[in-house]
C-alpha cells in the first residue's frame, strides 16, 4: 500500500516546529529506513502515518484514506506500528493472548486470527513460548513479542521504531529475517534506526532527516556516499562503506557481498 | 520496635513509595474520567502496606494526599485517613489477610471501617459534615431526617467506604500476584503476598470477578440514591 | 596480587534452578581495562552485579567461591561500604536518574552528598567530572529532559565523580551515536591509564579492540575464552557460539576463504582492515 | 495534571531568601490561626491583611492569582455550593429545592467555610511559590529529617510527569494495535486493562533497577550526609518563627477561653 505525504508540517503545543514541510511518496512494497540525529523528527513523522499525530498543515494518504478523517482504530487495519519499548504495550498474562490482541481488535474471524497468530509466532521464533508470561522473558524476547503482536495484524504497512536497540547479534538477525519475510509478502516497511550497519544490510531506500526536513532521500548506495551531508545529522556511514572509501573504491559499498565483488575485480 | 520498623524501609521500599503514590494518582484520575462509583485512589498505598509493612504503607498514604494536594488542594486535610488506610492494610497483610481472595475482602472491610472512623472528625470539624465529595448528598439527606452531624457522617462513611476499599484491596492483591515472584522477593515482606491455597491465577480471576460484582453493586446503589 | 580476584564463583538467583554464573575464575590487575562480551543471557550483567557487590548483598541467592576486590572479601563486607570502592553504571539511562534532583549538577553531586564529601570539595569535583565527560553545558538542565545518550553520560559522570577504584560498566554507550561512543571510550581509557581498574560489558567490537587491554568472552555463565582483544574477537569460537563480530572481521574471514585476505590475523578495527586489504 | 510539578518561581523578593522552615511555619501558622480563632471574621482578615500583601511582597502576584483562578476558586466555590445547599441550619429560607433549603444562616456558614478553605490553600500556595523543593529538603535534612524523606518527596514530584508521559506512549501504542479507547462506555471500560496494566507493572518492574542505581551512589551509606547547598537561617528567621508560634498559641487559648 502506498503512503503519500504532502507538504507535511507539524508544530508541537510547546511551539517546537518538529516537521517543516515534508513531501514524500513511499510506494507499495517498498522497504524504507529513516535515519537522523535525536530530535530530527523521525518519530514525529511516522506517528502521522497511523493518525496518532494530526498534521498542523499538509496531508497524508494511506492508500485512499486521508489520515485526517480516518480514526486511529480504523487506520490500524492498514498500518502496524511496533513501538520502541515493548514494556509500553505488553499487558497479557501469556504471549499467545498478547499476539491475539491486535487481530481481535480488527475484528478478524477466529480462524483467520488463529492462522495469523500462528504465522507471527513462527516468524519471530516464539512458537515454543506461547504460554509464557511476557514478563518472565528477557528484554530481547519481549521485543520479539512486541514484533509478533503487530505482525499478527497482517497490515499492508508495518512501521518499526528503533527495532535493534539493546538487541544482541542473534536477535538482530531474527529481526532482519522478519523484515525480509515481510518484503517477500509485498508489505511496505518503514523503519526508524540508529543502527546504520543494520540499515545498510536490509534497506534499499534511505531517508535522512535533519531538523524536521528531508536532508537526503534515495537509493542507499547514493546516500551513504555523501559522508559530509550525513555528518550534518550525526550519521556515520556503515563500516564497510567507510572501509571501501579508505581503500579508494570508486563505488559506494554497503554490504559484504558488494565489498567482496569489488575486491575481486 | 524501632529496629523492626527500620527493617521495612529498605532502598527498595524508598524507591517503591513514589511509584505507589504515582499509581494512586494515575488510577484515581482514570476512575474520575470513567465516572465509576468508586475512588480507587489508594491502590498504591495498600500495595506498599502488603509488601513493605504497615509503617511504609502509612507513610505512602500520608505523602500521597499531601502531594495530591498540589493539584487538588481539597485532598490535603484528609491525609490522616490515607495514613491509617496504609497502616491497617499493612497490619492486615502481616496478619496473613492478603493470602487469598476471601481474606482480602475482610481486609478491605477493615480498611473501610478505619477510613470511615478517621474521616468523620475531619469532616465534622472542618466542613460541618458537608464535604466536596459526592457522598455528602447522603449525609445531607440524613441530616434533613434529623440525625446528628456525627452519626450522619459516620453512617455515610459506613455506607460508602466498603465498596471502594474492598475493590481497592482486591486490585492491590491482583497487582501483587501479577508481579513476578522474583521481584516480590526483593521487598521486605514477600511472605505477605504468598498465596495460601490454590494457584495464583485462580485467585486473580476470582478477585477480578469480586471487583466487577462490587463495582456493579456500587452502580446500583448510586442509581437508587440518585433516585 | 591481582586487584580483582574471582575464585571459582558460582551463583544462583533466588527462585531459579540454573546458575547464572558457573565456576568463574577471573583476575584483573590494577589499572587494567577489561571488556566482557557475550550474547544476551550469558551472565554479563550478573558478573557486573557481582563485582559491584549487588550479588549477593542485594539479590540474595546462593553464591560459592570468593569475590575479592582491592584485597577485601565481598562476603565479609556490606554493600554500603563496598560501593565506596566500586562504581557501577548500567545500560538503561532512564532508571539511573536518581529522581531526587532537579538539575544535572545536583544529580552528579548526589553520590557525594550521600557519602559525606564536604561542600567545599564537592563543587570542584563535580565541575571536573563534567568537564571530563564533556557535559558542562548541561549543568542546569533537568536530567529528565535529556536524550538517552546524554543521560548515559550523566549516569557515567555521577559514578566517576565518586572516584571509585574499580569502575564496572554494563553497556554504558548503548544509546550514544558513534561520535559519542568514541569520546566516552576515550574517557574510560584515560581513567584506566590514571590507575582506575575498568570492567566493561560492550557489544561494540570495534571500540573494544581500539581501547581495551583484554577481552573475556562469556557464554551460559561460563568463561568461554579470554585474551588480547584481537585474539578473542577474531576467534572462530565466537562465531560458533553466536557472538556478534565486527563487520571487518566477518568480511575479512569471508575474503580469506576466497583468497582475498592474505594476512594471518583477521582485523577487528577499521585501521586493521585498511592495513590488511591494501594492495 | 500539570507539566511542571515545582510551583516555585525564581524572584528577587523579601520572601524568597527566608529560611524554608520559616516559610512552612508561616503557612502552617496562618492555617492554624484560621482554624482555631474563635471569631468568624479571622479568616477574612487573614486573607486580606496577611496573605494578599505577602503575595505582593513575594513578587508572585501573577502566579498566585492564576493559581487562585485554577485551583482555589473551583475548590472553594464547590464547597460554598455544597454547604449552602446541604447544611440543614437556619430558618430564613431564601431558596428551596426538593428537601434542600438555602437559608441565610447556611449561606453565611458556607461563606465562612469557603473562606477558611481559601485561606488554607492560599497559605500553602504562597509557600510553594516562594520555596524551591530542593532547598526545602536540604534544609529539613540538615535539621534532622531522614534524607530518605527528601528522596521520596522530590522523587514523587519528578516521577508524576514521567508517568504521565509514559501513559501517553502506552495509549498511542495500544491505539496503534486497534484498541478503541473512545467510542462507547463499554469500549472505554474494556480499554482500562490494556492501558493501565503496562503503566502499573512497567513502573513497578523499574523499581529494582532504580534501587540499584541509587544504592550504587551511596544511598544507604552510614556516613554523615553533606549538602551541595548552604541554606541561610538568620536570626530574623527565628524571630518570625517564634512570633508565629505565639500567635497560634494565643488563638488556641482564646478559643478555649471563649467557648
Amino acid at each position: 500500500m502506498k503512503i503519500e505525504i504532502n507538504d507535511l508540517r507539524f508544530i508541537y503545543p510547546t511551539g517546537l516546529e518538529a516537521l517543516q514541510g515534508i513531501s514524500l511518496i513511499i510506494e507499495s512494497g517498498e522497504q524504507v529506513a529513516i535515519v537522523g540525529q535525536n530530535g530530527a523528527g523521525k518519530t514525529t513523522l511516522v506517528r502521522h502515518f497511523n493518525g496518532l499525530l494530526q498534521p498542523t498543515a499538509g496531508s497524508i494518504l494511506i492508500g485512499d484514506w486521508d489520515t485526517k478523517i480516518t480514526s486511529v482504530a480504523k487506520l490500524a487495519s492498514r498500518v502496524g506500528y511496533v513501538f520502541q519499548n515493548p514494556d509500553e504495550q505488553l499487558f497479557s498474562k501469556d504471549v499467545g493472548t498478547e499476539v491475539k490482541f491486535g487481530p481481535r481488535n480488527l475484528g478478524y474471524s477466529k480462524d483467520k486470527t488463529d492462522e495469523l497468530v500462528k504465522r507471527a509466532l513462527t516468524l519471530t521464533e516464539l512458537s515454543d513460548k506461547t504460554e509464557t508470561n511476557p514478563y518472565d522473558l528477557s528484554p530481547t524476547w519481549r521485543k520479539m513479542v512486541a514484533l509478533a503482536s503487530v505482525i499478527s495484524m497482517d497490515t499492508p504497512i508495518v512501521i518499526f521504531d528503533e527495532p535493534t536497540t539493546g538487541q544482541d547479534a542473534l536477535s538482530i538477525a531474527r529481526i532482519a529475517h522478519v523484515i525480509a519475510e515481510l518484503r517477500r509478502e509485498g508489505k511496505t516497511v518503514v523503519t526508524i534506526t540508529h543502527d546504520i550497519d543494520f540499515c545498510a544490510e536490509n534497506f534499499e531506500r534511505v531517508i535522512a532527516l535533519s531538523e524536521g526536513r528531508i536532508l537526503l532521500d534515495g537509493v542507499a548506495a547514493n546516500i551513504f556516499g555523501q559522508e559530509e551531508v550525513l555528518a550534518q545529522t550525526f550519521v556515520d556511514p556503515p563500516q564497510l562503506t567507510r572501509l571501501g572509501k579508505k581503500l579508494g573504491f570508486k563505488e559506494t559499498v554497503r554490504n559484504q557481498e558488494e565489498f567482496l565483488n569489488i575486491l575481486r575485480k | 520496635m524501632f529496629e523492626k520498623i527500620k527493617k521495612d524501609f529498605t532502598t527498595m521500599t524508598w524507591v517503591l513509595i513514589p511509584v505507589a503514590i504515582a499509581i494512586n494518582i494515575a488510577i484515581g484520575q482514570i476512575v474520575v474520567l470513567l465516572k465509576l462509583p468508586v475512588f480507587l485512589d489508594s491502590i498504591g498505598t495498600v500495595l506498599v502496606g502488603i509488601v513493605a509493612g504497615p509503617w511504609a504503607g502509612a507513610l505512602t498514604g500520608a505523602l500521597s494526599n499531601t502531594i495530591w494536594g498540589l493539584f487538588n488542594p481539597d485532598s490535603l486535610p484528609w491525609w490522616p485517613v490515607a495514613f491509617f488506610i496504609g497502616l491497617v492494610a499493612g497490619l492486615c497483610a502481616n496478619a496473613g489477610l492478603f493470602k487469598n481472595w476471601w481474606k482480602v475482602i475482610l481486609s478491605g472491610f477493615l480498611i473501610a471501617l478505619t477510613a470511615a472512623i478517621v474521616s468523620t472528625p475531619i469532616s465534622v470539624y472542618l466542613y460541618g459534615g458537608i464535604t466536596a465529595s459526592g457522598s455528602s448528598f447522603i449525609t445531607a439527606y440524613l441530616l434533613q431526617t434529623g440525625q446528628g452531624v456525627l452519626s450522619a457522617v459516620l453512617s455515610t462513611g459506613f455506607l460508602v467506604e466498603p465498596v471502594d476499599k474492598i475493590t481497592t484491596a482486591m486490585l492491590a492483591f491482583v497487582i501483587v500476584q501479577g508481579l513476578s515472584k522474583r521481584l516480590v522477593a526483593r521487598f521486605p515482606r514477600p511472605e505477605n503476598a504468598e498465596v495460601e491455597s490454590g494457584n495464583n491465577t485462580t485467585q486473580i480471576i476470582i478477585a477480578l470477578v469480586v471487583v466487577v460484582v462490587v463495582v456493579a453493586l456500587g452502580f446500583v446503589v448510586r442509581n437508587m440514591l440518585a433516585g | 596480587m591481582a586487584f580483582i580476584n574471582l575464585n571459582n564463583v558460582t551463583y544462583k538467583y533466588p527462585l531459579t534452578k540454573t546458575p547464572a554464573l558457573q565456576n568463574i575464575n577471573l583476575q584483573v590487575n590494577e589499572g587494567e581495562f577489561v571488556a566482557i562480551v557475550g550474547p544476551n543471557g550469558a551472565g554479563k550483567s550478573t558478573l557486573c552485579y557481582t563485582l559491584a557487590g549487588f550479588v549477593p548483598h542485594f539479590f540474595k541467592g546462593e553464591i560459592s567461591g570468593t569475590v575479592e576486590v582491592a584485597g577485601i572479601d565481598s562476603s565479609k563486607s556490606t554493600l554500603d561500604k563496598w560501593v565506596l570502592n566500586v562504581g557501577l553504571a548500567f545500560q538503561n539511562p532512564f532508571n539511573q536518574i536518581s529522581g531526587a534532583k532537579y538539575t544535572v549538577f545536583e544529580e552528579i553531586a548526589f553520590g557525594l552528598e550521600n557519602t559525606g564529601v564536604p561542600r567545599d570539595e564537592m563543587k570542584p569535583r563535580v565541575e571536573e567530572a563534567m568537564k571530563l565527560t564533556d557535559i558542562s553545558n548541561l549543568a542546569d538542565r533537568s536530567p529528565y529532559s535529556l536524550s538517552g545518550g546524554q543521560q548515559q553520560r550523566v549516569a557515567l559522570t555521577s559514578i566517576l565523580v565518586m572516584r571509585p577504584k574499580l569502575l564496572v560498566l554494563d553497556e554504558p554507550t548503548s544509546q550514544m551515536d558513534p561520535i559519542g561512543t568514541r569520546e566516552v571510550f576515550g574517557v574510560i581509557r584515560k581513567m584506566a591509564e590514571g590507575g582506575m581498574t575498568v570492567v566493561m560489558v560492550e557489544h561494540k567490537m570495534e571500540w573494544i579492540a581500539n581501547f581495551a587491554d583484554r577481552v573475556v568472552a562469556l557464554k551460559d555463565g561460563q568463561v568461554l575464552m579470554e585474551g588480547k582483544p584481537n585474539e578473542v574477537l577474531t576467534s572462530e569460537l565466537l562465531v560458533e557460539n553466536g557472538f556478534g563480530v565486527s563487520r571487518y572481521t566477518s568480511t575479512a574471514r569471508e575474503a580469506k576463504k576466497q583468497g582475498l585476505w592474505k594476512k594471518e590475523k583477521l582485523p577487528v578495527t577499521l585501521d586493521e582492515a585498511v592495513e590488511g586489504f591494501k594492495k | 495534571m500539570h507539566e511542571r510539578l515545582s510551583f516555585f518561581v525564581k524572584r528577587d523578593s523579601a520572601l524568597h531568601p527566608l529560611n524554608p522552615l520559616t516559610k512552612i511555619v508561616l503557612a502552617l501558622g496562618i492555617i492554624l490561626v484560621s482554624i482555631f480563632s474563635p471569631w468568624y471574621w479571622t479568616s477574612h482578615v487573614l486573607l486580606l491583611v496577611v496573605i494578599v500583601p505577602l503575595v505582593f511582597i513575594g513578587k508572585v502576584a501573577t502566579e498566585y492569582f492564576t493559581s487562585a483562578l485554577r485551583l482555589i476558586l473551583p475548590a472553594a466555590g464547590f464547597i460554598f455550593f455544597m454547604q449552602a445547599f446541604f447544611q440543614p441550619i437556619g430558618q430564613t429560607v431564601i431558596f428551596n429545592f426538593w428537601f434542600l433549603d438555602i437559608t441565610q444562616e447556611s449561606l453565611l456558614f458556607a461563606f465562612r467555610i469557603a473562606t477558611r478553605i481559601t485561606v488554607m490553600i492560599s497559605a500553602f500556595t504562597l509557600f510553594l511559590l516562594t520555596t524551591h523543593p530542593s532547598e526545602l529538603m536540604s534544609d529539613l535534612t540538615r535539621r534532622g529529617l531522614p534524607p530518605q524523606f527528601a528522596y521520596v518527596i522530590i522523587s514523587t514530584l519528578q516521577i508524576l510527569p514521567q508517568m504521565q508521559a509514559k501513559a501517553q506512549t502506552i495509549i498511542a501504542a495500544q491505539r496503534s494495535r486497534g484498541l478503541d479507547t473512545e467510542s462507547t462506555f463499554f469500549k472505554r471500560i474494556g480499554s482500562v486493562v490494556p492501558l493501565v496494566s503496562p503503566l502499573v507493572f512497567g513502573s513497578l518492574v523499574e523499581v529494582e533497577e532504580r534501587a540499584i542505581a541509587i544504592e550504587a551512589r551511596g544511598f544507604t551509606s552510614k556516613k554523615a550526609k553533606t549538602s551541595l547547598y548552604e541554606i541561610s537561617d538568620r536570626s530574623s528567621d527565628k524571630f518570625i518563627r517564634w512570633g508565629l508560634v505565639i500567635f497560634v498559641i494565643i488563638s488556641i487559648v482564646l478559643k478555649l477561653w471563649l467557648s
